[in-house]
């Protein structure tokens, strides 16, 4: 099995789909003759030709728009949003379009498309490069919203993705992208099916439900209460709409403690609809009130880097929280 | 004055002609019938083609419904009956009825949608189908089997970041789409100066290096003439094309709004006196391809079929609230 | 006092602010001519001229765009957004603009505006003219949302969301635009600050916490309970971001129960947050679950009469779902 | 070849000129230098606007930074220049320091921002400045004081429906407004034939019908003489134009890019060497206005300036950690 980064294992997901269904193909700003800013695209377009993987011009709601007018016609349209903070200009096309294709014409019409973008913070990107974009896709009914945080779930997912007859949000963790590598299956058994959170690290006494770049800082911190005989369970999501409610609630009954951690600002993001879900299913399981952990309610992070430190959560920060709530 | 020469000319024969005058008849039907029925409070909402739909008809009529694709707009009442949507069906969307083929009775009556007959589903936002058709004309041409998307839309619609982006992918790809902009001066209340810069909307396609035609679109025959030059344009691979029918909207917005609270009385009876379907039955006698008698015949059978479309759409059960939960996902 | 329907209440708060300060102007589609589709400022531009009551073109996000221009210059615009689901075309600059300004100027410009928008469902409206957007909104930092329920305080924040100097959404239920009169007062009096809930109806058993339409039917439920011996507490929140923690804990604390009510879809809803911030902060006082009560997530309200009001929540199923949470 | 009779008849005099000179070859060198530290890891990411200098500081000499507003975008660094900002300020959020007056360090170097300048704080989005400029200038017009806002973008920030829409309402409203269109015919690795479909951006002016003007970007005398005819026009009431100066990126997009990964090495060869700053060089030494002494005043002169900006800016401390919370909202 080949030793792959997050976003290799990306490029791999789309060559692969892109080999096995003529209709798949790739469009976006720059992901043609440069491969996209981060590379994602490196090499299809000299390998599949300028149609399949299509440089568009810059206007994120045509680029949506043109996707749908695909995928209306049978074909199955990989859209890349070079970073999920401009993913905005495109927000009536997915909201009042994609998302509401299938419901409006009473199942006549299918939009099966994705929409990739890079998310997240922790690369000096500042307020335009760093957002956490999934609570507003992960409130509208119609699509599917997917935030892996390894490669081979980022490849398996994608694939999985590509192939769901329904549009599906795909949010790559930036700061992930080469942070680390992993055998990555070839093929069909490289698939991981839409809608399945995983218990990646088990523990008896806290529940840790997060997604993204933060499993690894969820890891971090429970290595490192380890020493302190805190136990941590981390259940990474990997889906976020839908998402796996009877795991979490089986993992939250088994521990009786529950931390969301996520990335986006607090008020408001995913990691609210995840706590009051469980909060309210698991009531009679907690030993603890159900905690969230996440980024300040600022508007994303600053350019300077010691502010940008300041902003995103790391282990040490992540750690403090869960010991004070394991000891509850 | 048109002579049947010229009509042949474009290729249209008396069967044709007299067919889409039976359409543009059929939408007036229905939809006077369809206000009543809102006064009486028996229909919720309508939005009315009246004073467009002879140029709705001449446009469809350029196409081919078989192979092509429609993104139609809400006033496009008449251009869905030409795209092959019955009265009934019309008036079962009216009262909002699950046997609605658009959207079971879900959408607003005129957020057209029929996969079998290529009509693409709309919505009620002013704009998003523009680009969308953009990317249907792209699919349509890598297909290559010469398909056209005709997308239709109002002048108020061209104010839209969508149409631009539209418009300008659409003229880099060479995408066979016909862009066609019922221009009748009015978005709801405002009136084209205050939507519209410059010379009009036909002059926004040498922004694209495409063709802008501007046509009277009361005149069934030269709207024909329009559309159907775009159309071999586009099945000829060479890209699409922008038409600005100028058209009078009879009507006030939708049946929510009262057009008399922000026009002039004046102006509103001048253009009244302006209807488009008289003037092509005018037209179609000059060339004696309709006596009165036989448009007597045409619209006494139009009636009886108003009245059974109008009986069945009545008649016709509504919706169990169970389906409320039905085609979300493809799996729910 | 004079007695007002809300949007009547709407139209006289922009009127005595035009009146109080030569800055505050008004713009969006057929807002001039015609007064607004509900008629929210009907007769503003006979009054006030063309220039500030201004019917743009239809653009939302230009019409946001040059709010934001005129806000930056000293103006205090208060654009119309014709329904909450014609938001998104804006959406990039109502998130990526409007809401940074300020934070991403490090303080050295602001941005006070206001985009009033009519929301909600129960007008058989369907899709386009049915949605509830505050989740949207509620999860930017930099952002306010306010969402009155009643004519004098849709008159009072407005004229507060008027005043104050960072941008403000202004969410109007447009199923109460007529549905009732009341009192309101004239001038400075009718003045309400942003941020405070109100507990319009006080009751030992359990607490809801609603806002917007959801208010009417949570006291109608109310009053049927009390026949049962159950004494419901009504919070209208009023202000959602930023919303009144303290005045609901508060009441959780008295009763030991409490439900979020919402129109808005259930999943990534704002009464995610609000229930979520309140089962963690009154975990010691809880005698149930934190219960949501919302709609379904399907994508909005179907046209057809009989399918709106499956979607819809009626004080019946409201009723029911109370009773079965103060007897748990 | 350009005589100093035509210079002085655009309004212009030696100093002024040479001002303008002196501001571009800052531009330069604090750019250069820049570039040495981002790749020392000094600064962490920088957008050059090499190639763009000469049109930016000539369009904004056709100004008056104490009177108009100015919505400049990430590429303007010579643009900021002339509209105020110092060396030291702009190596200031190169660092990301807190007395960065744009942003506190807060925002990537470009996003120019300085009230008392009336350079209005941009972000990094492409496009949104467009219409926002539209609204100031409709602002300006209220007040009647002749002030102008200029706006100026790229040519992939066209694209955008916002930029449609921003022309459209600028056009209905005769806002005074200079839309300048920085065409370096590449967005990142786009060419514009991918971009911009027809004959170009400034003939997209006519769809609004306002002036659209293309000049060349290395020309200043030609950008100052289109820049100076608009300003003219917008403080006349006339409304605002287009204008599209043509320039070369002689850098890759930005220091995350290397355009000789897209882009053909002799093109890129040819175009290093039509670099618009040795041109206006020479245009100055023919003019007589430039001796080879004078320049070389000039250069050391800026070196010494960007050696203490660069030493001052590396110097300054980081902003304590708690200000993350200042200044989301006017109370917090
Ligand atoms: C994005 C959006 N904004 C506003 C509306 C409300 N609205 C519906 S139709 C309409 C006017 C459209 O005018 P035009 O495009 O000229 O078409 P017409 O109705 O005149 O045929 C408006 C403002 C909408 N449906 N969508
Ligand atoms: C809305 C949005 N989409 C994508 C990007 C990423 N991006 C930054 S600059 C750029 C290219 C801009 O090209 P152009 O407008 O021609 O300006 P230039 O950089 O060439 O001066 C892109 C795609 C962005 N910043 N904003
Ligand atoms: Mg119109
Ligand atoms: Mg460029």
């Amino acid at each position: 099995m080949p030793d792959r980064t997050l976003v290799q294992a990306v490029r791999d997901a789309l060559r692969e789909e892109m080999e096995r269904d003529e209709r798949v193909c790739v469009l976006g700003e720059d992901v043609g003759r440069k491969g996209g800013v981060f590379g994602a695209t490196e090499g299809l377009q000299a390998r599949f030709g300028a149609r399949r993987v299509m440089d568009t011009p810059l206007a994120e709601s045509s680029i949506v728009a043109v996707a749908q007018g695909l995928a209306l016609e049978g074909y199955r349209p990989v859209a890349e949003i070079q970073f999920a903070d401009y993913s905005f200009p495109a927000f009536n096309q997915i909201v009042n379009e994609v998302a509401k294709v299938r419901y409006r014409s009473n199942g006549d019409f299918s939009c099966p498309l994705v929409i990739r973008a890079p998310q997240g913070g922790g690369v000096r990107g500042a307020f335009y490069h760093s957002q956490s974009v999934e609570a507003y896709y992960c409130h509208v009914p119609g699509l599917k919203v997917v935030a892996p945080s390894t490669p081979a779930d980022a490849k398996g997912l994608l694939k999985a993705a590509i192939r769901d007859p329904d549009p599906v949000i795909f949010l790559e963790p930036k700061k992930l992208y080469r942070a680390g590598r992993e055998d990555v299956q070839d093929g069909e058994p490289a698939l991981r099916p839409l809608g399945q959170a995983r218990i990646v690290r088990e523990g008896a006494d806290l529940t840790v439900i997060t997604y993204g770049y933060f499993r690894a800082v969820a890891l971090d911190a429970a290595a490192r209460l380890q020493a302190d005989g805190i136990e941590i369970e981390v259940v990474d999501l990997r889906t976020l709409r839908p998402w796996d409610v009877a795991l979490c609630m089986e993992s939250v009954a088994r521990t009786g403690r529950l931390a969301v951690l996520y990335e986006a600002n607090r008020t408001g993001g995913f990691g609210a609809e995840v706590a009051a879900e469980l909060a309210e299913r698991c009531f009679a399981n907690l030993d603890a009130p159900v905690t969230r952990i996440a980024s300040p309610d600022v508007p994303s992070m600053p350019f300077n880097a010691r502010l940008e430190q300041a902003f995103l959560l790391d282990a040490d920060r992540v750690t403090a929280e869960l010991a004070r709530l394991a000891r509850f | 004055m048109t002579t049947t020469a010229e009509v042949e000319a474009l290729g249209l024969t008396r069967e044709q002609v007299l067919t889409a005058y039976t359409t543009i008849c059929r939408a007036r039907a229905l939809d006077d019938r369809r206000f009543l029925l809102n006064r009486t409070g028996a229909v919720a909402f309508i939005i009315s083609p009246r004073g467009h739909e002879v140029a709705q008809v001449a446009a469809i009529s350029a196409l081919d419904p078989g192979r092509d694709r429609f993104c139609l707009y809400y006033r496009d009442f008449a251009a869905a009956l030409a795209c092959g949507f019955t009265s009934e069906e019309l008036m079962l969307s009216a009262f909002a009825r699950p046997q609605d083929p658009s959207s079971g009775g879900r959408q607003t009556p005129g957020n057209f949608g029929s996969r079998r007959r290529g009509v693409i589903v709309g919505s009620s936002t002013v704009g998003p189908q523009i680009p969308k058709a953009a990317g249907i004309g792209l699919a349509l041409r890598w297909q290559g089997a010469g398909g056209v998307c005709y997308v239709s839309f109002g002048e108020g619609a061209t104010s839209q970041g969508d149409f631009h982006e539209g418009l300008n992918f659409a003229a880099i790809h060479r995408c066979p789409v016909v862009f066609f902009c019922e221009n009748n001066h009015w978005a709801i209340s405002v009136p084209q100066e205050l939507q519209v810069a410059g010379p009009g909307v036909a002059a926004r396609a040498a922004a694209y290096g495409i063709p802008g035609v501007a046509v009277a679109g009361d005149d069934f025959f030269a709207v024909y003439r329009a559309v159907s030059v775009a159309v071999q344009r586009a099945r000829a691979g060479e890209g699409p094309t922008l038409i600005e029918a100028r058209v009078l909207r009879l009507q006030s917005h939708s049946t929510d709004d009262d057009q008399r609270g922000y026009r002039e009385a004046a102006e509103l009876a001048a253009e009244a006196a302006r209807d488009p379907i008289p003037r092509m039955r005018a037209t179609l006698t000059e060339l004696g391809w309709l006596s009165a008698q036989e448009d007597a015949r045409i619209q006494a059978s139009l009636m009886l079929e108003v009245d059974a479309a109008t009986a069945q759409a009545e008649a016709a059960s509504d919706p169990d609230p169970q389906t409320l939960f039905a085609h979300v996902y493809a799996d729910a």
